[in-house]
């Protein structure tokens, strides 16, 4: 095995965990806040693609500039979606399974819509850097990649500092872990589930935007999309910021030493059984503490 | 200042108060004593809005608390300290405090307020980086105390302060409470230390299954045959 | 009901209109809908309508399998039209084998031709041994000096992906190009990086990329990212759909594949439908999946007019013994219901499926070698 | 009174599902019940360990492949007569147990949607280790030879094997629901910790419960391998399989004995009316916006719903 | 009959317990005292299995009982409360008991009987009246009780009860001392408990234990323990001397 190759593959490997982690920052978050797994957040992140799409192909919008508006608008949906459907159910009595049922039936919504719009053919992000590189040295570092690593690492970030240091930040924290007290100290329940719901499906959408400038994409490749985000998310552990992001480069460092190292026929397979049994020995992701 | 009138509480179709009225002016420190299940939280938690009221009519200063969410009662200065601390485990003792200045209104004195906090309560300054979950009971308290008083409590309400201290933990936040009316400070108090709590406020209320069975001045109450048999265990 | 209740002829079965293939299952769909209305328009089949019922099993095999049950039996319909994927084909040529049922589809490749099926026809069918035929002619007229030497073969681990790299296996041997690299992958694949890194470090100069659509556009972005530029690149079944063209653009130029139909073929009705798709979807050509959807109805059509009736065995042994002329050519079928092999190689080249062999349809002299990536 | 009556009218249901081929139905009738039996019979055994234990596997389409795999297998090696082959089903339901027992032991020490993850991992490592196993016929997959006997009869025959699994199904569900060790699965829901220090032996049951859960679904998978005729593991092991069992259980009620029969009744039968009336986008969407709607107005499920209405307990 | 030696635990960085020797004799009642965070459901859970020690040995009727899973202690006739109390929710009050019946230590019944059993035991400890009810429908109080009748619903040999005082006014903490009293009378149960509130513990236990800071800081009878001036700063305060 030659270093190239190791070093080469391990690049590409934590520049897509990276993408998943943006992917799944956000589900993280409504999982941990609010109790609900969104299992359309694949499909919000797959919306933000199409919107991107539509918008570089006719109006040559870059991606990047055009999530600019396609986010934000994002965040208009998921604001009115949480109105008229996630708000309902925040009474049921297990909100975990409820959301579960409301947001697969979302999700096959999203999808059969998106098929409508924008037929079922596959589509390709493909601004014009779409296939160049960056060369140092003997190793390739690919555009897209670079691009969604660097959009990744600054919406993760982003999120990280919000939670952190602005007040409404740790209110979404204080109402997720003691939701009563942070009624009593001001924080309005309704407003703090709807911002994070909506911040997590625009970081959705942005993840989408990343994941399209790697691969193809068609109206069902949210599932594809929603089984690695979940991943990272249990591996980082639920509701935990930086354990996501971690989580991301783990799961880009076993995939990429995998590629290097095993026939392609057996990486699948040793990815998802190695993080079955990260699971069984670290189930609660990587970090034993709460935090995020 | 405060001035609940006959107010009803249901939750289904039980009535957990009914037609329950007390007052609390300004610099008073009022007791509020009862069984357990009286309705006691129930009467805290309807002022601060958490749970709706069926009937009946809640003042402050002269204006209306109805339809008002928590966070607009709270805005108004009416703090609970909970029942149970409820603290926010996952963040530091300084996150949990400043989250008590979570309010626009106090925002802006949020720093100030947080050295007072540390000066009256030295013990917590010391684990502001630590998780409040792993605090003992006793920090947990404090720290529930110093995270109300950051939101700059016009009236502050205190459930059930000393469940599940020690002793010595006891006593050391009831001293505290008394030096923080002291200083000016509405207090309304729950506790079931029936005897240190009269012994510290000026008024009383007393509820038995959701209706107000006795209103006197503490040291009346502390004479009460009903009282001495019921609370004192005398 | 057209004129006189029970005169139409209905022809049933499911799609995947919805879930993982619903692009191509959408493409036959729209394939199969042109035949009818052209058939229609001329007077109908045996003097009688022709209309569909077309159920959306979902991608799912086991519906489609029910849904043929449903057609047959509680539908009752006249006859019998081909699903998609290869996979529901398998699972559904039992089904018509039992009702016996006429199926004309693309076959759930090779292996299900072998199950002693009487009434399944692959009309054209989609055969993965095929597939690289045409292209390998092709490279057999490269001089031997010219050819390249060293190959790198990726293959999706499926029923397609499998059967393409047989023909590979035995031309090579024959072209005497020596297989480097032969590793087959699961799908999905997310990244070609090491892929790409390992074919261009053994210094392969073809590049064999058996995949579907997903798989082929990121082997070819990360062969372009990595700069990587062997004289051949042959892709899977992925780039003779519409969307490589579309998508790629520029990036999908120069790639050698195969196919079995095409609109340039100088076979009668190629022309009428590569108008009708100019017209209705802007594409110069008919899309691949569509012309089998119209393709596989003209076999069932002549089966039918040749039988004169609408007796499944009578129309299973016209087909058995006479010949058909589709948009793919005349075919005739043997034992297994299918045909001689039929392939076409193609390159894309200026963003338009060529066909380069044989000679007798060649429409454009392949590039070769492939130039290098533009940077 | 009410009490009374159920079991009679259970019973006269299934003797008239039982009785049904003998008016002659077309098969495909016969197919749709088979496949609305297959799917109570998976949402029930899931809620063994899903609904009464708590412990929502994503994985479980894996031990219905295994089982299908597994008699396809046995039937093509063995060279079994078809009829016998279908008994091939039960000790591929076996199989399927016994892996349950073997990768149950170190999952079912991890709890909430971590164990959920674990078990859609390990149903991904099943698909595509059987993908890459040539001996289970790999990424080609596998046929089963058909029986030489008329079409009706064999799947009249398949009908009422799959009911009969049924029935045992859901008498074992409606025992479970009843018995000490339903019990003890109820309170390891609730609390694992205080379950334990009620002196139920938690690890024990949860096994239990784990491997009962999946010997049905890989008895079922036997059945349907043969149903199937060629089986592919892009037909028996696909994700959504898992899930779709996991929403019929808890679409219908989670943890009580008619919450997934009437899930996975409601579901399959809607699924298939939408293909039949409306285009097919359409009909997904309207597919999704049923479980939209039924969350929003039963939140809990269907079977809380109408309980409440109804005032038991 | 329950006996601790050399108990160690540590959370991470934190011992939580260090070398803890103890003693419950039959039909005893005995308190276990110390400051909040001293370690004392710490050491309840040591000794129900729910956490392993990190050092020392437990004993149960001269058995070692260190390694044994927690349910098989509890079949031993080892039962518990949890100092936060943890109803199976979603289960009324009969059907909570009635579990514990079901698993408990006698003799194997059918679920008709047991349910009985549970009524007896819920009227046992004055909840029959809200046999029906949710565990959330209840006050903080009947919850408490309602974890006592859990626990009674195994039959136990001895009773560890974590803080079931905490949160009653005087009038009811003389009412739940008689409750303790009873348990033991009617079922022979053996007592051992966690908590605060002074007047539980000096009228009931015949010995009390001190922790502070995970070390067991003295043990006696209650006076004894009362007046001695270590126990006083550590745990009861001044104030607490001076009545
Ligand atoms: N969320 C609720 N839902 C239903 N009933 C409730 C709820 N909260 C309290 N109750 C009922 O209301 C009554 C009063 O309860 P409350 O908590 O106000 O009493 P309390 O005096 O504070 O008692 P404690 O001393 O236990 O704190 C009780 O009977 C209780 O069961
Ligand atoms: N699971 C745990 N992980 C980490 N630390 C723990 C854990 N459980 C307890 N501790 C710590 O161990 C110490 C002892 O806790 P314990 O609950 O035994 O105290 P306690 O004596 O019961 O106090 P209280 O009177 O407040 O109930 C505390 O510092 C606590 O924070
Ligand atoms: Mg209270
Ligand atoms: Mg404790």
């Amino acid at each position: 095995m030659d270093a190239v190759l190791i070093i080469q593959s391990l690049i590409s490997g934590i520049m897509m965990g990276m993408v998943y982690a943006l992917l799944g920052v956000g589900f993280s978050l409504t999982w941990g806040v609010m109790h609900v797994i969104n299992i359309s957040h694949g499909a919000f992140g797959l919306l933000g693609a199409y919107m991107a799409y539509s918008l570089l192909q006719y109006f040559g919008v870059d991606p990047i500039v055009s999530a600019a508006v396609s986010v934000p608008l994002l965040f208009l949906v998921a604001c009115g979606i949480y109105q008229l459907l996630i708000r309902p159910i925040t009474r049921a009595q297990n909100v975990v399974m409820a959301s579960m049922i409301l947001t697969f039936g979302l999700a096959i919504i999203l999808e059969n819509v998106m098929a409508i719009i924008w037929k079922a053919d596959p589509r390709v992000l493909t601004p014009t850097y779409s296939s160049g590189a960056l060369i140092l040295g003997p190793f390739y570092f690919q555009y897209p990649h670079v691009v969604g690593f660097g959009l990744s690492l600054a919406g993760i970030t982003a999120i990280y500092l919000f939670l952190k240091k602005t007040y409404t930040g740790m209110a979404v924290r204080a109402a997720w872990q003691q939701p009563e007290a942070a009624r009593l100290y001001g924080v309005n329940l309704y407003w703090i589930s709807m911002i994070t719901f909506a911040l997590a499906v625009s970081t959705a959408g942005a993840g989408g935007i990343c994941l399209a400038l790697l691969n193809s994409f068609e109206p069902h490749s949210h599932n594809l999309w929603l089984i690695n985000l979940f991943l990272v998310v249990i591996v980082g552990g639920v509701g935990n910021v930086i354990g996501t992001a971690l989580a991301g480069l783990i799961i880009g460092v076993i995939t990429g030493l995998s590629m290097a190292f095993l026939p392609f026929l057996w990486v699948n397979l040793v990815t998802f059984g190695l993080l079955m049994i990260f699971l069984i020995f670290r189930p609660h992701g990587i970090f034993k503490q709460e935090g995020i | 200042m405060l001035s609940v009138e006959n107010i009803t509480v249901c939750y289904g179709q039980m009535k957990a108060l009914r037609e329950v009225s007390l007052e609390v002016s300004t610099g008073q420190m009022v007791a509020l004593i009862g069984a357990n299940g009286s309705g006691k939280s129930t009467l805290i938690n309807a002022i601060s809005g958490l749970v709706p009221i069926a009937g009946g009519e809640i003042t402050w200063e002269g204006q209306t608390l109805k339809g008002l969410t928590p966070d607009n009662i709270c805005r108004e200065g009416i703090i609970q300290v909970p029942e149970g601390r409820k603290l926010f485990p996952a963040m530091t003792v300084e996150e949990n405090l400043i989250m008590g200045a979570y309010h626009p209104n106090v925002r802006k004195q949020a720093q100030e307020s947080l050295q007072k906090v540390f000066s009256t309560f030295p013990r917590i300054a010391d684990r502001r980086r630590q998780f409040a979950g792993s605090l003992s009971g006793g920090e947990q308290q404090m720290v529930a105390l110093g995270r109300a008083l950051m939101a700059k409590p016009r009236l502050l309400m205190l459930d059930e302060p000393s469940l599940g201290l020690s002793p010595k933990a006891a006593a050391e936040i009831f001293d505290i409470i008394r030096g923080l009316n002291k200083e000016g400070m509405t207090i309304l108090l729950v506790s079931q230390e029936v005897m240190q709590t009269l012994a510290i406020t000026t008024y009383g209320y007393v509820l038995e299954n959701g209706v107000l069975a006795l209103k006197d001045s503490c040291d009346r109450l502390l004479e009460d045959p009903k009282v001495k048999t019921s609370y004192l265990g005398l | 009901p057209g004129f006189g209740a029970g005169k139409t002829i209905v022809i049933g079965g499911s799609l995947p209109l919805t879930g993982a293939y619903a692009e191509t299952g959408q493409w036959i769909e729209k394939g199969m809908l042109f035949w009818a209305a052209e058939i229609n328009a001329k007077g109908g089949l045996l003097g009688r309508n022709v209309e569909f019922k077309i159920y959306d099993d979902q991608s799912d095999v086991s519906k489609a399998v029910t849904f043929a049950e449903k057609v047959i039996t509680v539908d009752k319909v006249d006859l019998l039209f081909g699903g998609y994927p290869g996979t529901a084909a398998r699972a559904v040529m039992p089904v018509a084998e039992k009702h016996k049922f006429v199926y004309v589809s693309m076959g759930g490749h090779m292996k299900s031709f072998e199950q002693g099926y009487t009434y399944s026809f692959g009309a054209p069918p989609l055969m993965g041994e095929w597939w690289y035929e045409g292209f390998f002619h092709w490279l057999a007229t490269v001089p031997a000096d010219k050819r390249p030497q060293r190959a790198a073969v990726y293959t999706i681990n499926n029923p397609v992906g499998l059967s393409l790299t047989d023909s590979i296996e035995r031309w090579t041997k024959k072209l005497n190009i020596q297989i480097v690299i032969n590793e087959k992958y699961n799908a999905p694949l997310t990244d070609a990086t090491a892929m790409i890194v390992k074919a261009k470090q053994s210094k392969c100069d073809i590049l064999f990329a058996n995949g579907f659509f997903p798989d082929g556009v990121t082997t070819m972005k990360a062969a372009k990212a990595l700069d990587y530029n062997p004289k051949i690149i042959v892709q899977g079944v992925g780039s003779v759909v519409p969307a490589w063209v579309k998508e790629l653009g520029k990036d999908g130029d120069y790639v050698f594949s195969g196919t079995s139909l095409s609109g340039q073929l100088k076979y009668p009705g190629n022309d009428k439908l590569n108008a009708y798709t100019k017209k209705t979807y802007n594409l110069n050509e008919y899309p691949l999946y569509f012309g089998f959807g119209y393709a596989w109805m003209q076999t069932l059509e002549q089966a039918v007019k040749g039988a004169k009736n609408l007796d499944q065995t009578k129309i299973r042994d016209w087909l058995k013994t006479n010949e058909v002329n589709t948009i793919a050519g005349p075919m005739t079928f043997d034992k297994r219901g299918l045909p001689e092999p039929i392939n076409f190689g193609t390159q894309i080249i200026n963003g338009k499926v060529e066909l380069i062999s044989p000679k007798r349809v060649q429409t454009k002299e392949p590039v070769y070698p492939k130039p290098a990536w533009k940077k | 009174m009410i009490n009374k009556l159920y079991p009679a009218a259970m019973a006269i249901l299934a003797v008239l599902l039982a009785a049904f081929p003998c008016i002659g139905p077309e098969v495909y009738y016969l197919s749709f019940l088979f496949s609305i039996f297959m799917y109570v019979i998976l949402a029930s055994s899931w809620n063994f360990i899903g609904g009464y234990a708590g412990y929502i596997s994503f994985g479980h389409a894996a031990f219905f492949g295994i089982g299908a795999f597994a008699t396809a297998k046995m039937a093509t090696m063995l060279e079994l007569p078809p009829l016998l082959t279908m008994l091939a089903a039960i000790p591929a339901g076996g199989i399927a147990a016994l892996v349950a027992l073997i990768v149950g032991y170190p999952c079912l020490k991890i709890r909430g949607p971590y164990f959920s993850v674990v078990t859609l991992c390990f149903a991904f490592v099943v698909d595509l280790a059987v993908k890459n196993i040539e001996f289970l016929g790999g990424a080609e997959g596998l046929w089963i030879k058909f029986m030489d006997i008329p079409e009706k009869t064999s799947r009249t025959i398949m009908y009422e094997l799959m009911f009969l699994l049924m029935v045992i199904t859901l008498a074992a569900s409606w025992f479970l629901g009843r018995s000490r060790f339903g019990a003890g699965l109820t309170a390891i829901r609730s609390d694992e910790e205080v379950a334990e220090t009620m002196a139920i032996p938690t690890a024990k049951l949860k096994i239990q419960a784990f491997v009962l859960s999946a010997f049905f679904p890989g008895v079922a998978g036997g059945l349907f391998a043969y149903y199937l005729g060629y089986i592919h593991t892009d037909a028996v092991f696909n994700i959504n399989i898992s899930i779709l069992i996991v929403l019929m259980a808890m679409f219908g009620g989670g943890g009580t004995w008619l919450g997934p029969i009437i899930g996975a009744v409601i579901l399959t039968v809607v699924n298939e009316g939408l293909s039949t009336f409306a285009q097919a986008e359409i009909a997904r969407i309207i597919y999704g916006a049923l479980f939209i709607v039924v969350t929003i107005f039963m939140p809990n499920g269907i079977i809380d719903f109408f309980r409440k209405k109804d005032g038991m307990t | 009959m329950l006996e601790g030696k050399k108990i160690t635990k540590r959370f991470g960085g934190l011992t939580a317990l260090s070398d803890v020797d103890f003693e419950v004799r039959r039909s005893e009642i005995v308190g276990l005292i110390g400051p909040n965070g001293s370690g004392k459901t710490t050491l309840f859970n040591v000794i129900s299995g729910i956490y392993a020690p990190d050092g020392g040995d437990l004993f149960f009727e001269n058995q070692k009982i260190t390694n044994l899973l927690p349910y098989k202690r509890a079949r031993m006739g080892i039962g518990r409360t949890f100092q936060i109390v943890r109803p199976l929710t979603g289960l009324n009050l009969i059907e909570n008991v009635a579990t514990g019946v079901l698993y408990g230590r006698q003799k194997k019944i059918g679920s008709r009987e047991a349910r009985e059993r549970a009524l007896e035991i819920l009227s046992f400890t004055g909840l029959s009246d809200r046999a029906r009810k949710l565990p959330s429908e209840l006050i903080l109080e009947d919850r408490k009780r309602l974890e006592i009748a859990r626990a009674l619903a195994l039959h136990p040999e001895i009773l560890l009860l974590d803080e079931v005082f905490a949160g009653l006014n005087p009038t009811e903490i003389s009412s739940a001392i008689e409750l303790t009293f009873r348990i033991r009378e009617k079922y022979g149960t053996t007592i051992f408990m966690i908590e605060h509130v002074m007047k539980a513990i000096m009228n009931t236990c015949s010995r009390i234990i001190v922790l502070n800071f995970g070390i067991k800081l003295t043990e006696g009878s209650p006076d004894e323990v009362a007046n001695n001036p270590e126990v006083i700063s550590a745990y009861l305060g001044a104030a607490y001397a001076k009545c």
